[in-house]
Order: C-alpha cells, then structure tokens, then sequence
C-alpha cells in the first residue's frame, strides 16, 4: 500500500533563550490511505508538535526544521510556498484540535465557520446546501438549526462533531487528530471516535491520531508509533507491539496503565523524568531512564531496526534480543 | 467494623437568590450517603458534572453544605464551630487535582509542608521542620529541595509535596481529587505507588475522586457512581466490576478504552447523548433520555438506592430484571 | 484530564523571567531611566536650580531661551527652567499621594468584596458603581467645587474620583484567587480567614495593581495639571508644570516657550509612566508564556 | 433591542438614585456653611437667610433632598444663582454644542485609532508598529489643553488657517474636536492593538488557518471581530470621559457647551446649575455603559445571552 502521508528524518528546533530546543530529532513515520496510525507518548514527547509540522502551523521563528522531509503524495509540503500550502489545509490535510471549547470562533455562527471553508477551497454556489450535508454526515441532528447556532450553544461533543465537519467537508486525504477526545467525557470519547471510524470508512482518508492513551490507541488505531523525547522510539502494527513491546519505554508504559477490565498487581515505574531537551541525553535519549542501558546506549544512537511485518524499532537491546 | 465516615444525605445546592434573580437553582448534589470503614477507600467516580467533586469539598467543608450530616469517627462535623473545625483538620486532608495550582506560589516548599504542624500548635519550630524534613524524604523529596518555591518542581514532585503536606499532621482521612489525571501516565504511576504505600503505612482512610475507572480500580476497596449529583450505583469493587448493575455504570464500564487490541471486539453499549446540565435537569430518573433500556416509569419517577447483592445497591428501576 | 508535565526542566523563577521580559523591553527601560530622572530631579531642586522657582528679575521679563536661561523667563522674570524643575516634585508628590489613597482604599475594599462576597460584595461593588456613573474629571470639578480650589483639595479629589479601578480589579483577583486550590489547600490545613486574605490572597493582588497604579499615576498628573490649568489646583506662585494658564495663553505667540517647555516636561513625564506600564503588563502577562 | 435598553436603565434603578444623592449631597461638603461660600463674607444676615431659604438648608437634609428629587422628576432643576433662568434651560442651551464637540472628538478617535491598533497589531515589532505606536504614546501623554494651545499656536495663531475661538462654524469647530479627540487617538489605537495581539493567541486562529484561510481573511473576518469586543465597551465607557475633558477645551476655545458653563458655575458657586450638571452628566454616562454592552452585545453572542 502507498503511503500517503510521509515523514522523513524530520529534525525541528524551537529558539529559546537557553538555546535551541530539539524538539524532534529524525522523526520517521507513513500513513496509507483508510489507515489509522496512533501517535502516542507523554507530554513533552513531541507528538503534537509533530502534527502541527505536517501542517506547517508552527510559528517560524522560533520553530525551525533543520532536517528532513513531509511528503504528501510524494510531493514536498516544506518546500512549497505558504501560499500552496494553504490550498492544502483544510482540503488535502485537515486538522482537528484537543479543546473544542476554544477552537471554533465564539462570535460567528457554526455555519458560516463551515461555507468558510467550503467557499475558499472553492465549492460552488449551494453552499448551504453542502454546510448542512456536512453537519448532518456527523450525526448534528437538526443541522439547519445547527447552522445558525453559535459554538457556546453547543455542548463539548457536539462542538467536536462541528470542528469534524468543518475539517471533512472537502474530503481531505489526511486528518491529523490531535488529542481530540481528552477534553471530553468517556461516554462521549467514544461516540467521536467512532465517528472518526465511520467517516474515515467512508471518504477512505488517513488518520493521524495524536493521543497520550494507550487505550484510545488500541481500540481505534491500525499502527502506532510511539515516542520518547523527540523520536519515535517503535513503531508497527498495534496488536503485535501491544502483545509483544520490543522497546523498554513502550514496555514500560504499557505496564504503568491502571486497567479497567483487569486487576493489575503492581504498576510499573518508570524512574527518572523526561529529559531537558536544550541538552538532550547523549546516544540513545531513554538511557538515563532505562534498565537495560549499556555503555553502547550512552554514547551511540541507536539504529532503526526492521523487525519485520512492517515492525521498527529504535534500540541497541530490544526485547527480541534478550 | 465501624465506619469512620459516615455522610447522610449531603446536598448542595447553588444560585437562586439575589435580585433580580441570578437563574434557578442549580442542585450540584442532592441526597448523598455513604460509609467508609476505617482504613478503607472508597472510590467515587463520574463524568463532568456529575457532583463527585462537590461532595468531596462539602464534606470537608471547603463549600458549605446545604444539608445533610457528616460524621466524621463520632463527631458531628457541620455541626462544628470554625475553632473546633480548624483543629478537626489535622485528621482529614485533601488532595488536589492540578499540582500545578494546589501549592502556595510564593512559600518554599519546606514551609508549605510544615505549616499544618504550626497552624495546629504541635512541636516547636525545630521539632516542626524535623517532621517536615523526614516526610519530604518519605515521599522522595530530597530536604535540600525544601528551599525551593514551587515553581521549580515538575508535576509529580509537586504532588509529591503536596502529598506530604497532607499527611505532616498524621491525618486518618484523606481525600483525593482527582489527584493523578493532570499527570503522565509513567509519572501517574510513581504516585499510585507512594500512596499505596503511604495508605499501608499510616493506616489511612480514603476517599478517592476520579473519572478514570482503572485507577478507582487499582485504588480502592469499593466504588460509587454518580450520575447527575446523586449516586447511582455503590458496591464493593469486585461486585461491581464483575456485576455493574446500573444501566450507567454498565456503559461506562464497557466504553472506557483498554489497552488491548485483543479486546476490541468485545460487546460494548455505546450511550447517546452527553450528561445532561444540573441546571435543566431531566424527570425522573436523571439517566433516561440516555438509558437504553428507559421505560415510562422512568420517566416519572426518580428510582432511590436498593440493595440488590450483599453491600451493593443501584438506583434503577429495572435493575433486578438483569442477570 | 490534560496532561500538563512539563518537559524536564524546571522552569526559572518567576522574578527573573519577569526582569528578563522587562529588560527587553525598550520604550519601557527608556521610561524608567526618565522615572529615574525625574524622581533625581526633584530631590535635586534645590542644588540644580538654587535660586528657587520663584524669583523674579523684572529686568528679564519674557526673554526667549539663551544661555542664560534655558527656556526663557516668563513675565515676572522668573526663569522658566527652575520652575520646570521646581514643578518637577509637584509631579511627584501628587502622584505618589493619589496612589497610595488609592491602592489603601481600592485595594482594601476590592480585598473585602470579592473575598467575603454577598452583601459586602453588594455594598462595595454599588459605592464601585456609583463612582463609575461619572467622568473622574466631572466629579473631582463637582467635589472641587464645594471643597474650594487648592492643590491638597486636588489630590482629595482625584484620589476619590480614581480608586474605582483599583476596587474592581482587585475584586476580580481575589474572587479568582479564592477559587485557586492553593487557596482551598490553605483553608483544608487550618488557616483562619485573616491569615488566608493577606498570606494568600494579598501577594496575587499586588502585580495587577502595580501595573495599574504605573497607568493611573500619568491620569492623575494630566488631571492635576488640567485643574491647575483651570485655576482651582496648584496657586500662584507655585511652579506646577501647567504654569500656562493665563500668562502662558496670553502671550503664546510672543512668548511660547513660557508654556512650551512646562508642557514638554508634562509629556516626557507622562510618556515615561505610561511606558513602563506598558512595559510591567506585557512582562507580568502570563498569557505571554509559551 | 429598544426592550433591553429599556430592562437595563430598570436594572440601574439603584445607580441613578445613588447618583442623585452624590449629585446633591456634594453641596453640603462644603465645609463651613454653604452659604458663606456662596454669598462671600461680606453678605448680610438677611441675604444669607434668604439665599439659605431658597436653598432648602433651613430644613434637615433628607427632606430636602426629597423636596429637590421631586422637583427633578417634574423637570425642575430649580433656578441658577448666576442669571435667575430655570436650571433645566441653562444646561438645555448647552447640550447640542457638547454633544457637537464630544461626538466629533469621539468620532476622530475612532476613525483614526482603531485603523491605526490594527496595522500595528498586524505589523508587530516591525519599524511601522514602532513608529505608530510610539506616536500614538505621545498623543495618549499629551494633556489636552497643552495640545489646544499648541494646536492654537501654529494653526490659529501661525498660519491662520482656523479660528482660535468661538462656535460660529463648522471650522470653530475642527481644532477643539482635534485637541479633544487625538489623545484619545492614543487610547484606542493602543487598545486595539493589544486586543488583536491577544486574539491573534487564541487557539481558533489556529483552526483558521487549519483550514487554510490566509492572513488577511483571518485578521478581518476573525480576529478583529473578537478582538472589537472588548474595545467597544471600552470606547462607550470613555465617552462620557470626554466631557471632563471638554470642561477644559471649552474654556479654552470659548465653545459654549456645557463643560464652560460648569467651569462658570464653579467659579460663582452656582449650587443648583452644579447639582443638575453633575446629575444629567452621571445620567449620560449610565446611559453610554449601557448602549456599550448592547454594541457588544450585538458582536459577541454569549453577552447578548448572558444579560
């Protein structure tokens, strides 16, 4: 399958008085079409970042990729000019966001937020027909109401399948998610991600899923890729890296979840914190943390290995190796 | 075994007065009861809205209660008088959901985690700063970290801190809100761990605030659910997760996400809707326009709690017809 | 629900990025240096201008600027740049007393108000409402008016025309600050009431008002040399920068500089004031962290 | 929209009556006895009793604060101490050419100041940003009457261009509404700048631009209206700010509007023409707050629905 969305080697600083904070180092990741692949790690991590320069939404400066590439179809996005990128936004690659209380316009109607982004990637003149189509095609019940309602009129999750809307309304090839469940409640949690399923069933887009929950992860995504400190520390198919994790963060993660369904003994503890990233650790970033770090981890930079059926893993002692 | 909290009846409710009037009564909680043992830990969970964050500050008095009782190991703590409150305080604390706001800004960390002792007149001030010092370790801080402000802390460290505070005046209650969901996965674990622990060792009681099913899980001896601020459900855990009997705490259960791919397939009963406002609340039972099971009585009349298994009661009206 | 660890480093303390945001900030570091000047200047008067504000030469009346005189003498001979700085503790003393009336009275009963709430709330915030209901200038002409003219009734007039401010937004503070659960942390450990309002609220109110008082000390040195101008604040022969009135208005086209270099003084003053203002909100705004 | 103008002079039923008393009761401040004040040392006891007597200070102050409220809701202001003429008539003279001066004064700040917020705020920290707000500072530093005579100076005075006093026209008109209005200029077009900067953070700014809107789509459609809200209840706040203001311009280009006849009353002591004044211009800026919140009202939703 081709991917449709490509990132490759992407390294991206932020200027800060106490010099350049690398915030992604050699980030490496595809997404194929009708594919859903999770993005999923503890804050500081980079994950959100990483979206957002997909999107060239960074503000540059104090952003800046110093290495790299994003691929759209094989075209380069960070060598297009701004104004080609923003024909894409919105069309091409769209974006949801965490908070839906904050990220619709409070003073301008649902509506016209919606034919906004209908009009400048230019539909043709029904257009209310189509904002009412879009709102109806994620559940809003009575959408020519819900056009003329204002974002405060609606309710967390309701809002959320507005901001939906409004980004799937011209069928984009990609949907980066960022966290677009967290500030909702769990009953509601699902029903969006559900409607991400079933939309993304049906326009047969890409989906980007940024989260920090494992959960969220292994109920709604394909492939995960999980990452520490500004790389992506594994990455595969989600059943074979939830049964088997071959990184000692991944591992280590997994064991530190409280679980519903199931007793569990002791959670495991990750000692340690998340390292500053002005001076990040030497070789391999999770050492200072790890348990299994040798004096190889310390100094060299662990290799990307192919495990195989599309499994990678960055680490010089996977636990395929002990 | 005597219960060492027992709440009856606790209610608060907000707005309603001044003129012209600020809009209707709002019922944040209404009729809420329970009992914690000595050295238990009850777990009260529930989406935004729902009261469980309500409850655990009436109880403390932290917002006055509209009505209801609160004993608290024989006294009669709405009764109380503010002296007689502020001392009553060295026994029962609180801790916050985002250790980011919960610590004084501006007083070093050693002087927020020895203030309780000098507040309740215990020991001198060398005493007070020794307790202090041995209670920063115990909760891996190291006491040269005591001179530091907030600020300097990541999260964690400052729950750390505020745990310890918590727990200098040897309190037998604690009340916890939602004190890990500001925090990291890996860093929720260092603190589930330390209060484990800390729980064993000062034989403390607990009541545990959360929305996070998994954590009420790991933490707690028996859980509540509230829906609407009324309690729909309580139950010691292992009945309740094995038998939710609540059409409510049933979907809640089956849609909160596990990781494990292997179960993603499993029957789930997705709700519609989202909780309704306190303000405009629903007749009768509250979960209704939500239940997929809803029948016209239900719709009349609000069902009360009824014990249906040893120590495990719902308030449903259809509950004893499910297996 | 957010995750909010931040990455591993601690984050520097709150005084130093405020400095460093302050620092960087050029209109504002220019407008303390003037600050700076103006508060020398008026302790100075006495050895920069030793013959005093007031005396006369009435062999030099309305000479333009020369060497001798800087900014030329006015029609009593009096040199104008002594009375500029002469005027300078004018400035000063008006601004330093109406913002302490201000900050004792707005900021107590904004404490009061937002903390306790209900008919305290109710009391203070109509009193609030009320002075609102006029222009600060109108009711400190109203209040001059039955008062007398002077410059102490002056300063009474604009301190009680001008807390307003202060009261609603040290209202608005502490009703958030009592929402904080440090605040609620400090009430759970045992804290009395007393202690809560000025060990944990009191430090929270301090910067919003400090930003204001930088904003409201230019307003009250406009006001005081409006009035003065009017004839009801300073009187002759003071050297209070608006030394305009009716010397200044009268031989404007022959003698400009009688009124010229008094209103520059007024200006610089007041643009250093508000230029640090501006300054202390953009480096005390915690929306500008990121 | 009529309704809620009227609901909202209900609601500030309170206020306006507290107003009435500070309006009235500012009088008895006067320390010592009022009418010494008035009438000057020199006056006999017959003159003082009388002038005591037609101010009501014979009888005890509640009564005659009723008595003066009951005559000022019947429309008598009573009469002024200076020409003998019906308070109500004294000020009815002035108004229009307050409102002229005050209105013109606003308008400039306006036209001028929010244009001005806007393109700095949309070229911030560039050479343009500095250049206008620093002479926005110095316009906001600049008391008014200084800027009148200067204004006097070179335009009247210099090069002839308007006339330096009077209201015999429109061009008597242009330099009091200038010197009124361009340190407002500074107040606005500051304010406009940081609200748009503030705007410009949120986080659907953002979810524009997610979708692909350009720079100056976002800036009108977007951010200027979220960031207008707060600037217009400010500006209808500050309105009524003007007429302090407009005591002094006045005086200074001889404009007879109501701020020059305040300085007269203040001047001969002139009790009831200062009681009105205070009252109707506290009833104008009640007025002005309230006609605020509905302009916001009628941009941000939430503060339509919050009233």
């Amino acid at each position: 399958m081709d991917p449709v969305l490509e990132i490759d080697g992407l390294c991206l600083e932020f200027r800060s008085d106490r010099g350049p904070v690398k915030v992604l180092d050699g980030i490496t990741l595809s997404v194929s079409r009708g594919e859903t692949l999770g993005l999923v790690g503890e804050s500081g991590c980079g994950k959100s970042v990483t979206g957002l320069s997909v999107m060239r939404l960074l503000p540059s400066p104090p952003a800046r990729v110093t290495a790299g590439d994003i691929r759209l179809g094989g075209e380069s996005l960070l060598s297009l000019p701004e104004a080609g990128m923003r024909g894409l936004r919105g069309k091409r690659i769209a974006m949801i966001f965490q908070d839906p209380m904050v990220s619709l316009n409070p003073v301008t109607t649902i509506g016209a937020q919606l034919a906004e982004t209908l009009a400048i990637h230019g539909a043709d003149g029904r257009l209310r027909s189509r904002v009412e189509a879009a709102l109806a095609a994620v559940g809003i019940g009575d959408a020519a109401q819900a056009a003329r309602a204002y974002p405060h009129q609606f309710s967390g999750g309701m809002r959320q399948r507005a901001m939906i809307a409004m980004m799937l309304a011209c069928r984009p090839e990609v949907l980066i998610a960022d966290e677009p469940t967290t500030a909702l409640d769990v009953t509601v949690q699902a029903q969006v991600l559900d409607l991400i399923r079933d939309l993304q069933a049906e326009i047969g887009m890409a989906v980007v899923l940024v989260t920090h929950n494992l959960g969220v992860v292994a109920e709604s995504c394909d492939r995960v890729a999980v990452m520490y400190a500004g790389c992506v520390v594994e990455t595969g198919p989600v059943a074979a890296i939830f049964a088997a994790p071959q990184h000692p963060y991944t591992r280590a993660l997994l064991a530190a979840i409280p679980r519903a369904d199931a007793d569990s003994a002791t959670l495991s503890v990750i000692e340690g914190r998340v390292p500053d990233l002005v001076d990040p650790p030497q070789g391999c970033r999770f050492h200072p943390r790890c348990p299994r770090a040798s004096d190889r981890c310390r100094t060299e930079k662990p290799p990307r290995r192919d495990l195989g059926a599309g499994r990678y893993v960055v680490c010089h002692h996977p636990e395929a190796d002990a | 075994m005597s219960a060492l909290v027992t709440a009856r009846d606790l209610a608060k409710h907000f707005g309603g007065g001044g003129w012209p009037r600020t809009g209707p009564v709002v019922r944040a909680i209404d009729g809420v009861s329970f009992d914690i043992p000595r050295r238990g830990a009850l777990g009260l969970v529930g989406e935004s809205g729902s009261g469980k964050s309500t409850t655990a500050r009436v109880l403390l008095r932290l917002q006055e209660p509209t009505a209801g009782r609160f004993r608290f190991d024989g006294e009669d703590v709405f009764a109380l008088r503010p002296a007689a409150l502020r001392r009553l305080r060295a026994r029962m604390q609180i801790i916050h959901q985002n250790p980011m706001a919960a610590l004084h800004p501006a007083m070093s960390v050693l002087d927020q985690v020895r203030r309780p002792l000098a507040l309740q007149g215990i020991g001198t001030r060398h005493s007070r700063t020794e307790a202090a010092i041995e209670l920063m370790s115990q909760v891996g801080l190291s006491p040269e970290q005591g001179r530091r402000m907030p600020h300097q802390f990541s999260g964690g460290q400052r729950q750390r801190v505020e745990i310890a505070r918590a727990l200098i005046t040897r309190p037998d209650f604690l009340v916890l809100d939602e004190p890990t969901s500001a925090l990291d996965v890996s860093v929720q674990a260092q603190i589930l761990r330390l209060l484990t622990g800390l729980r064993a060792e000062f034989g403390l009681t607990f009541l545990f605030v959360s929305h996070d099913l998994g954590v009420i899980r790991h933490m707690c001896d028996q859980v509540a659910v509230m829906y609407l601020g009324r309690i729909v459900e309580i139950a010691p855990k292992d009945s309740f997760f094995a038998t939710p009997r609540h059409p409510y705490a049933q979907a809640l259960l089956s849609v909160v996400p596990v990781p494990d791919p292997a179960q993603r397939t499993r029957p789930r009963s997705r709700l519609t809707g989202e909780p309704p406002s306190p303000r405009n609340p629903p007749s009768g039972c509250a979960f209704h326009p939500r239940c997929p099971m809803a029948q016209d009585i239900c719709r009349r009349e609000a069902p009360v709690l009824r014990p249906l298994a040893p120590g495990h009661s719902a308030a449903c009206h259809l509950a004893e017809a499910r297996p | 629900m957010a995750t909010t660890e931040p990455s591993g480093v601690a984050a520097p303390a709150a005084g130093a990025v405020f400095l460093n945001r302050f620092r960087r900030n050029v209109p504002g570091r220019i407008g303390a240096v003037l600050i700076l000047l103006l508060i020398g200047v008026a302790f100075a008067a006495p050895l920069i201008a030793p013959q005093g504000f007031d005396a006369q030469d009435l062999s030099k009346m309305r000479h333009a600027p020369s060497a001798d005189h800087w900014f030329g003498t006015d029609r009593y001979g009096r040199d104008v740049f002594d009375r500029v700085i002469w005027g300078s503790r004018i400035a000063l003393r008006v601004a330093l007393i109406v913002v302490a009336i201000q900050l004792a009275v707005g900021v107590s009963l904004g404490l009061l108000a937002g903390y306790f709430g209900g008919w305290v709330d109710r009391i203070i915030s109509g009193l609030v409402d009320l002075v609102w209901a006029f222009p600060p200038l109108v009711l400190a002409l109203g209040l001059i008016a039955a008062l007398g003219p002077g410059l102490e009734n002056v300063i009474i007039a604009i301190a009680i025309t001008s807390w307003a401010p202060f009261a609603r937004v040290t209202r608005a503070k502490t009703m958030s600050l009592r929402q904080r659960d440090y605040v609620e942390a400090g009430i759970a450990i045992g804290e009395r009431q007393g202690a809560i309002l000025l060990r944990y609220i009191l430090p929270g109110v301090v910067a919003p008002n400090l930003v204001l008082a930088t904003l409201t000390v230019p307003a009250a040195i406009l006001t005081t040399s409006a009035l003065s101008f009017l004839g009801l604040g300073a009187q002759p022969p003071s050297p209070d920068w608006r030394a305009i009135r009716n010397d200044g208005r009268d031989s404007m086209r022959d003698a400009w500089w009688i009124s010229v270099f008094p209103g520059l003084a007024l200006v610089a003053t007041v643009a250093a004031f508000n230029f640090v203002g501006d300054a202390l909100r953009d480096a005390l705004d915690p929306r500008e962290d990121s | 929209m009529l309704g809620r103008l009227v609901w909202r002079l209900v609601l500030s039923a309170p206020v306006i009556l507290g107003v009435s008393v500070i309006a009235f009761g500012i009088l008895h401040l006067t320390p010592g006895d009022p009418v010494d004040a008035i009438l000057g040392a020199r006056a006999s006891e017959a003159q003082k009793l009388a002038m005591r007597a037609e101010l009501g200070l014979d009888r005890s102050f509640p009564a005659q604060y009723a008595t003066w409220l009951g005559n000022v809701l019947t429309g008598d202001f009573g009469t002024s101490l200076m020409t003998r003429m019906p308070v109500l008539d004294t000020i009815g003279a002035r108004v229009p050419y307050t409102l002229q001066l005050t209105l013109s004064a606003f308008a400039i700040s306006i036209l001028l100041g929010i244009p001005l917020g806007v393109f700095a705020a949309t070229h911030q920290n560039g050479l343009g940003d500095h250049l206008t707000m620093g002479g926005v500072m110095l316009l906001y530093s600049t008391p008014e009457f200084w800027l009148a005579m200067v204004l006097v100076l070179v335009f009247a005075m210099g090069l002839g261009w308007l006339p330096v006093s009077g209201a015999r026209s429109w061009q008597h008109l242009v330099l009091p509404a200038l010197a009124l209005g361009l340190p407002e200029v500074g107040a606005v077009a500051r304010l406009m700048r940081a609200e748009m900067l503030a705007t410009l953070r949120d986080e659907y700014v953002l979810t524009a631009r997610a979708k692909g809107l350009g720079p100056l789509h976002i800036t009108y459609r977007h951010v200027l209206r979220n960031a207008a809200v707060p600037v217009v209840t400010w500006l209808f706040l500050a309105l009524p700010w003007l007429i302090g203001g407009a005591v002094i311009i006045e005086n200074i280009f001889a404009w007879p509007g109501m701020g020059q006849l305040f300085f007269q009353a203040i001047l001969r002591k002139d009790f009831p023409v200062i009681q009105g004044l205070l009252l109707l211009i506290a009833l104008l800026t009640v007025l002005s707050n309230i006609l605020g919140d509905i302009a916001a009202g009628a941009i941000d939703p939430r503060i339509r629905e919050g009233r």
